[in-house]
Parts: structure tokens; C-alpha cells; sequence
């Protein structure tokens, strides 16, 4: 995730984007109590925010009554391999209809963060899939059992959206072996 | 009771239409002609050989690496006083119907419009007991167009 | 101790009886078979599409396609159903429904046995079924099966009331001409019944009982919309679900054998049987083969309905079901049954049933109106349940 | 000894298994229900019996290859998850898409909108209980419909038509008319089920006032679509945030404020219409024209960014999460579930209604398994 910095050094001192085009002003008055690096994304802004206060941050995200982000549209997370595991929540509100995309990163030791569904209860079923597939654990989660995966079988250490996990060999029918019992293969 | 009665109202409505269905092994709908089956490979009348040099263009874009390619040099290539011009010639190709999605990606690809999508009846209708009977290597690929059955639809 | 059939005089009795039976298990299997076929050709062409036309010309030999190759399946028997019920469940089904078309009044004198109680053997006979889907239903071990006979056991019983009403309150005018000349009111004979209707056919008389005796007969029939014990949606077949090849054709041709007495018994019943037309033209009967067309044609006519009833109408839930049956079909019919009964006491003139059965519908039609407009009621329990989950 | 008789009859709930093989759950969906008698008092749903693991697949396919997953991903409406997903890559690559193709692109996904919908109506006519004749009338439009993709893609289901800058190639010469023909086909298709189910009294009295969902639990729980609208919440992403040339058409988001079953089949029926007249709206305004960018890299790489693209599925809102780390193939892509975030109201919705009623409220979601499970 390159952010505002890295770009810096590379060339002369860009001058800081100041966003003024998208939600930035009301978010960093909202989130005043909280320390928020602003990010501009394709379409929405994106909004960093450190890993122990998301939640508070999203509390005031939701009951700020000027942005009232009351529409979690989707929650998911992002492996980048050594930067550790990001969680973007991305954030809509049905009256003032502008959006906004939370992102917190997870380093790979620990990927411990509380859980969303205090703030609205659409994240219960996504946080189950993020647990599953990227092995975050969700503190205060109401029911962490696996959502996609099989429950008979004990895949509590098997996360496949990780970079880690391999691709699964493709069994090829192909080739010498089971193609046909024709004659010399080439034979046109 | 208005409403029932409505709906009953409907019914014989469609009570009189003619039917829709269509009794499939005797009479077959018609295909338009973009229709895509599974992809095969074209034979070259003039020549007698297939269109295809083997260069691993549709096997490296194939999302499902469903296609495997072998490519020999061509006997009768111009150097040996053949007719073709083609240097290199498609030894052994192998297409597994079971693992192919029909995107037309390799259609695309092939630079030398040798591989087409089958648009008929034949190329939808391949049922097999066997899954490994669903991987078509190069004469079965070749049969229909060897036989001017295909008239392939290439998109300009 | 001897009877005559078709001409041939002082035939044991029970020959006789026997050629009888021999006879109508003929006329049923060809029918059922028939109706079968009828059914799958008419809901197609209903829902626009052609129906069988693979086996024989035209389709015609599905049914006995469908019968051999039920023959042929394996009916096997879960592991740890109870045997006896889930062995007995087809025959409690099947042999009630056969014995109803003891009294079924084809042509004239055409029936197995003259009953005086006909239409209580009738009645009495068709209530045993309901016994069958639950023992159906509970001998097979499987939730579905459970469900679809507790709720095939609570429509058979709650719709076997307006039936009964409907029935008596036409058995209750029927002219009997006595010997001396006399008229008497009142029979359960069914020829008799029919034989009244010569001139006047009764469903001119009783029109509300015609529509209650459609309805309560579709319930009986769990046919379209009362299929709630066979619902697949919900139950998946039922009490059925457990049973293959030969145990579950039988339920398949109860099912059927009982459309078609209930077919016969509307036809003799409402419409007038082998007797109506033939009254106004000449004074005695018409010949036997006219008579079985009238009877043929007049039962199509139900039959018709029922698959036109199927194929464009939803199922109704079971607290509709029974809250239809309890709240609406019983008052309309217990009202119906007391008119019947003052017109009979202070002879009024007749055309009264007829006023009064057409304002029965329109009440039933606002009736039906007015519970569809109602807010829904839930028991309590299911409201204090869906408070709980919130 | 004397036994003491329990107070009351004392009864035990029964545990069903509904699915994930029965003829109602829409696929390979299952839910245990716990009733007693005929209230469900409890509802556990599984999913994930048809997950294939698209999104993981997808990392590993360049941008023209992931567009066969995408259609597998939603198969009733393949024509819109393909949108969304080339929608990104134009996004996160500044590919200017030529005008003809947004119009094209527009068309096929309103109608691929009535012919899922369709789809709906047969399958929740079954659920009600008429017996196979909704699911005829349904079926005939839905043919016509998929005859006319047939002839501009190829395949009936699995369209890859679309391409990252445009289409794959030019739409057959009589597309026009096909389409109108197509259009009159479905306006006679809705005439018959508004005959045959709308005014039904035993249609009303089964789906009316069941399995209802305020407005502010259906927002709560992130809901979208249909399902969303049909509580009253006009959430329409072609209104709301319009994207190809939705803001040069008129129209207004369907809406009903029951929240029940029954609003729910009317907000649908009432889109098929809609949808019809949007068709007309973008004919006239369709020009000839190129339908791909001039020049196209053939190996298509994309800069550093993500983007998160949503439009208006028939299901709800089909968003596509994609991240670049530069190269030819996406660094990750989330496929947004409208039927994975109905599906979770399922509980709320059934629980103290009747068994016949938890089957059609499941029904009524609309759900595609393979857009809940990817």
C-alpha cells in the first residue's frame, strides 16, 4: 500500500493533496478524537485509521449526524503478504448517498481486531468470512462459527485468500498418458 | 373470488395458444451462427494440412489450461519442395471438453485463425460415459472441418 | 338365493356379486388409467406446452408406461420403519376409495347394490382413508412423512363436515314418489336420488351446496388448493416420500379412483345422473348407452374442473385451510341445511332454495373476501416468537 | 407408583433439515428449522456447499480471463456481474469505454435484469403452490430472451462478452428489432402472471403480511435490491450513483412500503415493466459507432490503486472490491454478495411464522447460491 509518504521521497515534495473534492473536511472533523491519514481512492476516499480505535472511529463515523454512515455495504480484507492483512470496511449513507472506505492494517502476528457488529449488524456474516479466509480473529463476534467452509472437517488453520496458501494443481487429462489409445498421436 | 376467477381466466387464456415446446432429438432448433460449442481446430483444403503451427498462443491464454500443445517441423514445408509455407506444424494438440469454459479467449488469441468455435448441433451433442473420453486430441479436433462441415464465424 | 345379470336368470348370488366387482375393477383401472393420461395432456395444454407424446401415438400409452415401470421398481422399506404400518398404510388408502363404487349409480340399473343408505355407506367408506395417510405418514420414519399425515389427518377431518352437510342437505328434498301416489321427501338412496332429478336437476335447487360439495371434494381429494400434506414445496411428497413402485402406485391410484367417484357422485348427485334430459323429452328412460354418455359427459365436466382449478390457482397455508373450513364452509352449509329443513316443514314454494343458494355464494365470495382483506392473525405463541428473535 | 401427570401435554420441537437437495431452496442452500407443530421457532441456515473459491481463481487470471468467472459467479444474470468487474479494470486502468458500448452494455444488462427476474417468478410461483404453470409462463419469456443473447454472444448463460474498454465484437445487424421482438414477448409475459397471481385472493392471503422487514433492520443489515426496495428504502444504485448513462434516462426507483413477501413479488413484477421501457429509452439513443478503444494493449496491465465498483444487479448491489500491485492480474478481488446480505435477514424474517411461510420468505430474497457462496 504505497501511501502520501513514500511517493514523497522518491521526487521533489509533492504538495499534500488536500482533498478538497471529497469528504475529507467533515470525516477529519468527525474523527477528530482519532489520528486519520486520508488516502484518494478511484472513486471514494479512503481513510486509514490505527487498529485499536476502528471501532470508535466507525461508532463516529455512524452517529455523526452530518456524515451518517448508516449503510455498511462491505467489509473484506486485503493480504499484502509482508505489510501484514488490511480490513477495508467500505461505508455508504442512504440519506446524504456519499460513501467512504475505512482501511486498518493487521500485522501478520497477531491479527486480532474487535469485532463491527456493535456498529451494524450487516458485519456479522462478513467478519465470519474475513475470519475464515484470512485468519482474523474477531473479538465479541456473536456466532464465529465458519461461514463458507465445512464445519466437519477441523480447518481452523487453513485461511485460502492468504497469499500463503497454494493454488491447487490442475490434474491434467491431458497429454501422453490418457488421451486416446489411437494410434501415433500427429497422425493427420 | 374475483381474483380466482381471474387467474382461471388466464389459464384458459393459454388453454388456447399453440404450445411452445419442441420435440428436441427429431426437430433441432437453429443455431444462429455465433453460437459457441467447443473450440476445434480448421483444416487448410488447398494444402491439406491444418492451419494451426502449434505456437502456444491459446495454451498460455487459456484461463483453464484445458489445451495442450505439440509442435513438430512441417514435412511438406516449401524447404523440403512442399507446397505450405508453414515452417513449424501441430504434432499433437489436446483440448479437454470437460475443463474448457467456451470463453472464445483462444479464438482471439490465435493469430493464425486456426482454432474456431464449433457452431453446430455435433459440437453441443458430445455426452460421453468416460470423463477422459472428453479430451479430444488432434484427428477428433480436425474431423469435422477436414469433413467442410464448419463454417466458422469469425468475428471482424 | 339367486339374481339375475344382464338377462342370464338365478345366478348365484355371490357370482353374480362377484362378476360385478370383476367388472368395475375393469371399468376403474381403464378410467384411472385414463384420467392419468387425461390429466398430464390438459395441465400441459393449460401451461402451453404438449404433454406425452413419446409413448404410442400421441402419448396415449403413458400411463401404462408409468404402470409397468412402477411394477418393475424396487418398493423397499426403510430401515427402521414400523413395519406393519408402513405395509398396511397403501391398502387403508386403496381398498376404502374401491369399495365406494359399490353404490356409484352408473346407468339405470347398472350399480353393484341398490343401498338405502347409500350415500352414508358413502360417506362412512371415504372417512376411513384419512386412517391410511396417517398411518402413512407416521409408519415412515421420516419428519416430511410425520408432518404431511398430521396435516393430511387435520384438512381429511375438517373438510369431511361441509361434505356431509352438502350431501344431506340434498338428500333432505328429494322426492320419492311412494306407491299411493304419495310424494315423500327425503332419501339417501342414490337411485332414487337420481331418479327425482327428471325433469329438474338439483344443482338448480341447491347451487351454494354445488360449490361447497367442489370445494370440500378438492379437499377430500387433497387436490389443488388443499395439496397440503403433499405439498412439495413444503413436505416434498408427504406421507408418500418413504414408498416406491408397487406401494406407492396404489396411493397414486386411490388418488385417482377417487377423483373419479367423486366425479360420478356429482354427476348423480347434482346433475342429475342418467336421469335429467331424458325426463323433459320422453316419460321412460333413455337407452343404456345414451345414459352412460350423459353420465360420462356430466362427470367430465367435474373432472375438467378440478385439473383447471390446478393448474391456476396456489396452495392455501394449513391455519387457512382449516379456518376456511371451521369459520366459512360450516355456518354457510348448517344455514343451507335449516332452509332445506323450514321449506320442507312449511312446504314452501321451491323456488326459495333457489334464492337462498344464490345469495349462500354471494355471501361465501365476501366472506372469502373479507378474510383475505383481514390483517394476518398468528397464535400468540408465533407473535411472542418473533418478538423474541428480533 | 403414581406417575404425576406434567402439568401440560408435554411436546418436543421437531429438528428439520431443508436442503441443501429440496425442490424450494433455490439451489444448494440448507436450513435447519426447529418447529413446533407448525411454527418454526428456530432457523439455522448453511451456506458454502457451491464455493468454488472464484475470488482466489480470480488472482491468479489476467483481466480478460477473469471475466468467465465473474459470469459463474452470478449465472442467472452474468451480463452485470461482468460489468462491475470490467467497470473496475476501466477504473483502476483510465480506459475511455466508446459511447455505442455503454449503450450496448446498458441494453443487455436490463435485459438480462427481465430475464432473472422471470427466473424469480417461476420458481417463487412454484413455491406458492401453483403447480408448474407460473413456471412455464416464465420460462417461455426467459427462452426468448436467452435466444437473443445466444445471437450476439454465443452462449445462452456464460456470455464473456463484455471486455475491459468495450465488447468483445459488434452486435448481429437486426439487433434493433430482435430486441423489440423480445421486449413485446415480455410485456405479454408480465400481462399473464399480473392476470394469474397479483389479484389471486389465496396469493394475497399466503403472502401478505409475511415475513416483513422494516426499513431501518433492512439498512441495519446492509440489504439491497429489490428485497431493500420493497420496505420503502428507494435504494437504487442506478439512481443513487449512476454510472454508464443511467442519469440520461428517466426513471423512478420502484418502491412499496409493506416490507412483506407479497411487496416484494410487486416491486419485481413492476421492474420487468420498468426495465421494458428503459430498453425502448436507450434504442433510440443507440448510434453507430467503434464498441472497442483504438489502440488496446493486448496484454493489459494496470497501475497501482484499488477501486470498489458497484451497480445495481437484479438481486441488489453486485460490487466489485479490485486491488492492483501493478502486473496483468488483479493482487485481490472481492466479489460484494446482494443475496449473501438478504440472506442474513432470513432468520429475523421466519422465525414465528409457519413452516409453509419460511419456505416462500426464503423464496422471496431471490437468492442465486453461487453469488452467496463465489
Amino acid at each position: 500500500m504505497t501511501t502520501d509518504e513514500t511517493n514523497g521521497e522518491a521526487v521533489e515534495e509533492t504538495p499534500p493533496d488536500t482533498f478538497e473534492g471529497t469528504l475529507w473536511p467533515d470525516v477529519n472533523r468527525a474523527l477528530s478524537a482519532v489520528d486519520v491519514r486520508p488516502e484518494r481512492g478511484a472513486l471514494d476516499l479512503i481513510v486509514h485509521l490505527p487498529r485499536k480505535d476502528v471501532i470508535r472511529g466507525l461508532g463516529m463515523l455512524k452517529h455523526d449526524d452530518e456524515l451518517h454512515f448508516d449503510y455498511l455495504r462491505s467489509l473484506t480484507a486485503v493480504d499484502n503478504e509482508d505489510e501484514g492483512v488490511d480490513v477495508v470496511y467500505h461505508l455508504y449513507s442512504v440519506s446524504k448517498n456519499h460513501n467512504l472506505t475505512v482501511k486498518t492494517t493487521l500485522a501478520n502476528e497477531d491479527k486480532v481486531l474487535e469485532t463491527a457488529t456493535t456498529v451494524w449488524q450487516a458485519a456479522n456474516w462478513l467478519e465470519r468470512e474475513v475470519a475464515e479466509m484470512f485468519g482474523v480473529t474477531f473479538n465479541g463476534h456473536p456466532d464465529p462459527r465458519p461461514l463458507l467452509m465445512p464445519e466437519d472437517v477441523d480447518l481452523s488453520d487453513v485461511h485460502p485468500l492468504l497469499k500463503s496458501h497454494p493454488f491447487a494443481e490442475i490434474d491434467v487429462l491431458q497429454g501422453e498418458g490418457l488421451g486416446h489409445d489411437r494410434d501415433a498421436p500427429g497422425d493427420v | 373470488m374475483k381474483g380466482i376467477l381471474k387467474s382461471m381466466m388466464v389459464t384458459a387464456s393459454t388453454f388456447a395458444r399453440k404450445p411452445v415446446t419442441r420435440e428436441y432429438p427429431e426437430s433441432h432448433r437453429e443455431l444462429p451462427e455465433r453460437d459457441r460449442a467447443f473450440p476445434l481446430l480448421l483444416w487448410d483444403e488447398d494444402i491439406n494440412e491444418p492451419f494451426c503451427t502449434g505456437c502456444h498462443a491459446c495454451e498460455r491464454a487459456c484461463p483453464v489450461e484445458c489445451m495442450t500443445v505439440i509442435m513438430k517441423d512441417n514435412p511438406n514445408h516449401t524447404a523440403h519442395d512442399g507446397p505450405s509455407k508453414r515452417r513449424k506444424i501441430i504434432d499433437s494438440f489436446y483440448i479437454d471438453y470437460g475443463r474448457c469454459m467456451r470463453c472464445n479467449i483462444c479464438v482471439e488469441v490465435c493469430n493464425f485463425e486456426a482454432i474456431a468455435m464449433n457452431n453446430t448441433w455435433q459440437g453441443h451433442e458430445t455426452s460421453v460415459y468416460d470423463r477422459s473420453d472428453l479430451v479430444m486430441d488432434l484427428p477428433q479436433l480436425l474431423a469435422e472441418s477436414k469433413a467442410g462441415e464448419i463454417q466458422e464465424w469469425v468475428a471482424e | 338365493m339367486s339374481t339375475e345379470i344382464f338377462g342370464i336368470e338365478n345366478v348365484n348370488v355371490w357370482v353374480d356379486g362377484l362378476i360385478r366387482v370383476l367388472l368395475i375393477v375393469g371399468f376403474m383401472t381403464v378410467v384411472v388409467m385414463g384420467l392419468i393420461y387425461g390429466e398430464r395432456k390438459i395441465l400441459a395444454r393449460f401451461q402451453q406446452r404438449l404433454g406425452p407424446t413419446r409413448t404410442g401415438p400421441m402419448g396415449l400409452l403413458q400411463s401404462v408406461a408409468d404402470a409397468l415401470k412402477l411394477v418393475g421398481k424396487e418398493d423397499l422399506r426403510p430401515r427402521n420403519a414400523d413395519p406393519w404400518t408402513f405395509e398396511l398404510a397403501p391398502y387403508l388408502v386403496f381398498v376404502p376409495v374401491f369399495l365406494g363404487f359399490v353404490i356409484v349409480p352408473f346407468v339405470l340399473d347398472w350399480q353393484i347394490r341398490i343401498l338405502e343408505l347409500g350415500l352414508l355407506y358413502f360417506v362412512a367408506i371415504t372417512g376411513v382413508n384419512i386412517v391410511g395417510w396417517i398411518m402413512a405418514g407416521w409408519g415412515s420414519d421420516n419428519r416430511y412423512a410425520m408432518i404431511g399425515g398430521m396435516r393430511a389427518a387435520a384438512q381429511g377431518i375438517s373438510y369431511e363436515l361441509p361434505l356431509v352437510l352438502a350431501l344431506v342437505s340434498v338428500a333432505m328434498v328429494v322426492e320419492v314418489p311412494l306407491a299411493d301416489g304419495e310424494v315423500a321427501r327425503g332419501s339417501l338412496n342414490l337411485n332414487e336420488i337420481v331418479a327425482s332429478q327428471h325433469e329438474v336437476p338439483n344443482i338448480v335447487w341447491q347451487p351454494l351446496v354445488v360449490v361447497v360439495f367442489f370445494i370440500a371434494g378438492l379437499a377430500e381429494l387433497n387436490r389443488t388448493p388443499f395439496d397440503i400434506p403433499v405439498g412439495e414445496s413444503e413436505v416434498v411428497g408427504g406421507p408418500f416420500v418413504e414408498y416406491s413402485g408397487i406401494r406407492w402406485s396404489m396411493f397414486f391410484l386411490a388418488e385417482y379412483a377417487a377423483l373419479l367417484i367423486m366425479s360420478l357422485l356429482f354427476a348423480a348427485v347434482f346433475l342429475g345422473g342418467w336421469a335429467w334430459p331424458a325426463g323433459i323429452f320422453t316419460d321412460e328412460d333413455w337407452p343404456r348407452w345414451a345414459q352412460a354418455l350423459l353420465v360420462a359427459g356430466k362427470a367430465s365436466i367435474f373432472v375438467f374442473m378440478v385439473f383447471w382449478v390446478r393448474a391456476s390457482v396456489p396452495r392455501l397455508r394449513i391455519d387457512q385451510l382449516m379456518g376456511f373450513s371451521w369459520k366459512i364452509l360450516l355456518p354457510l352449509m348448517l344455514a343451507q341445511v335449516m332452509v332445506n329443513g323450514l321449506v320442507l316443514v312449511y312446504d314452501w314454494p321451491e323456488i326459495i332454495l333457489t334464492v337462498v343458494g344464490l345469495i349462500g355464494i354471494v355471501a361465501l365470495f365476501a366472506m372469502v373476501d373479507r378474510a383475505v382483506r383481514q390483517p394476518r392473525q398468528r397464535p400468540a405463541s408465533a407473535a411472542q416468537l418473533q418478538s423474541e428473535a428480533v | 407408583m403414581v406417575v404425576e401427570a406434567p402439568s401440560e401435554f408435554e411436546t418436543q420441537d421437531l429438528l428439520i433439515n431443508v436442503g441443501p437437495q429440496h425442490p424450494s431452496t433455490h439451489g444448494v442452500f440448507r436450513m435447519v428449522l426447529e418447529i413446533d407443530g407448525e411454527v418454526v421457532k428456530d432457523l439455522v441456515p448453511y451456506i458454502g456447499y457451491l464455493h468454488r473459491g472464484a475470488e482466489k481463481l480470480c488472482e491468479n487470471n489476467d483481466f480478460r480471463q477473469g471475466i468467465g468467472y465473474m459470469d459463474r459467479t452470478e449465472y442467472l444474470a452474468a451480463h452485470n456481474a461482468e460489468l462491475s468487474y470490467v467497470m473496475a479494470v476501466e477504473a483502476l486502468g483510465e480506459i475511455e469505454v466508446p459511447e455505442r458500448a455503454q449503450w450496448i452494455r446498458m441494453i443487455l444488462c436490463e435485459l438480462n435484469r427481465i430475464s432473472s427476474h422471470f427466473m424469480f417468478l417461476g420458481a417463487f410461483g412454484i413455491d406458492v403452490g401453483v403447480f408448474g404453470t407460473p413456471f412455464i409462463y416464465a420460462w417461455r419469456e426467459r427462452e426468448t430472451i436467452i435466444d437473443l443473447f445466444e445471437e450476439i454472444s454465443g452462449d445462452r448463460m456464460m456470455y464473456a462478452y463484455f471486455r475491459a474498454g468495450g465488447l468483445a465484437w459488434e452486435v448481429p445487424a437486426n439487433f434493433e428489432n430482435r430486441v423489440r421482438e423480445v421486449l413485446a414477448s415480455a410485456q405479454q409475459g408480465v400481462k399473464d402472471f399480473d392476470g394469474l397471481l397479483t389479484e389471486n385472493e389465496i396469493f394475497i392471503a399466503r403472502t401478505k403480511g409475511v415475513g416483513f422487514i422494516s426499513a431501518e433492520d433492512a439498512i441495519e443489515m446492509g440489504m439491497s435490491g429489490p428485497t431493500i426496495r420493497a420496505s420503502g428504502v428507494p435504494l437504487d444504485i442506478r439512481k443513487t450513483e449512476p454510472y454508464l448513462f443511467y442519469d440520461q434516462l428517466d426513471f423512478e426507483p420502484i418502491t412499496a412500503n409493506g416490507g412483506d413477501v407479497f411487496d416484494r413479488y410487486i416491486v419485481r413484477l413492476q421492474e420487468i415493466s420498468q426495465s421494458i421501457d428503459l430498453i425502448g429509452q436507450c434504442l433510440e439513443r443507440l448510434q453507430p459507432g467503434p464498441i472497442t478503444p483504438e489502440r488496446m494493449p493486448r496484454m493489459l496491465r494496470l497501475p497501482e490503486g484499488e477501486a470498489y465498483i458497484r451497480t445495481e444487479a437484479p438481486r441488489g448491489e453486485y460490487g466489485v472490491y479490485m486491488v492492483s500491485k501493478g502486473g496483468n492480474k488483479p493482487h485481490r478481488l472481492k466479489v460484494r454478495s446482494a443475496c449473501l446480505s438478504n440472506l442474513q435477514v432470513l432468520k429475523q424474517m421466519s422465525v414465528g411464522q409457519y413452516v409453509a411461510d419460511a419456505i416462500i420468505i426464503l423464496g422471496s430474497i431471490d437468492i442465486v447460491l453461487s453469488e452467496v457462496d463465489r
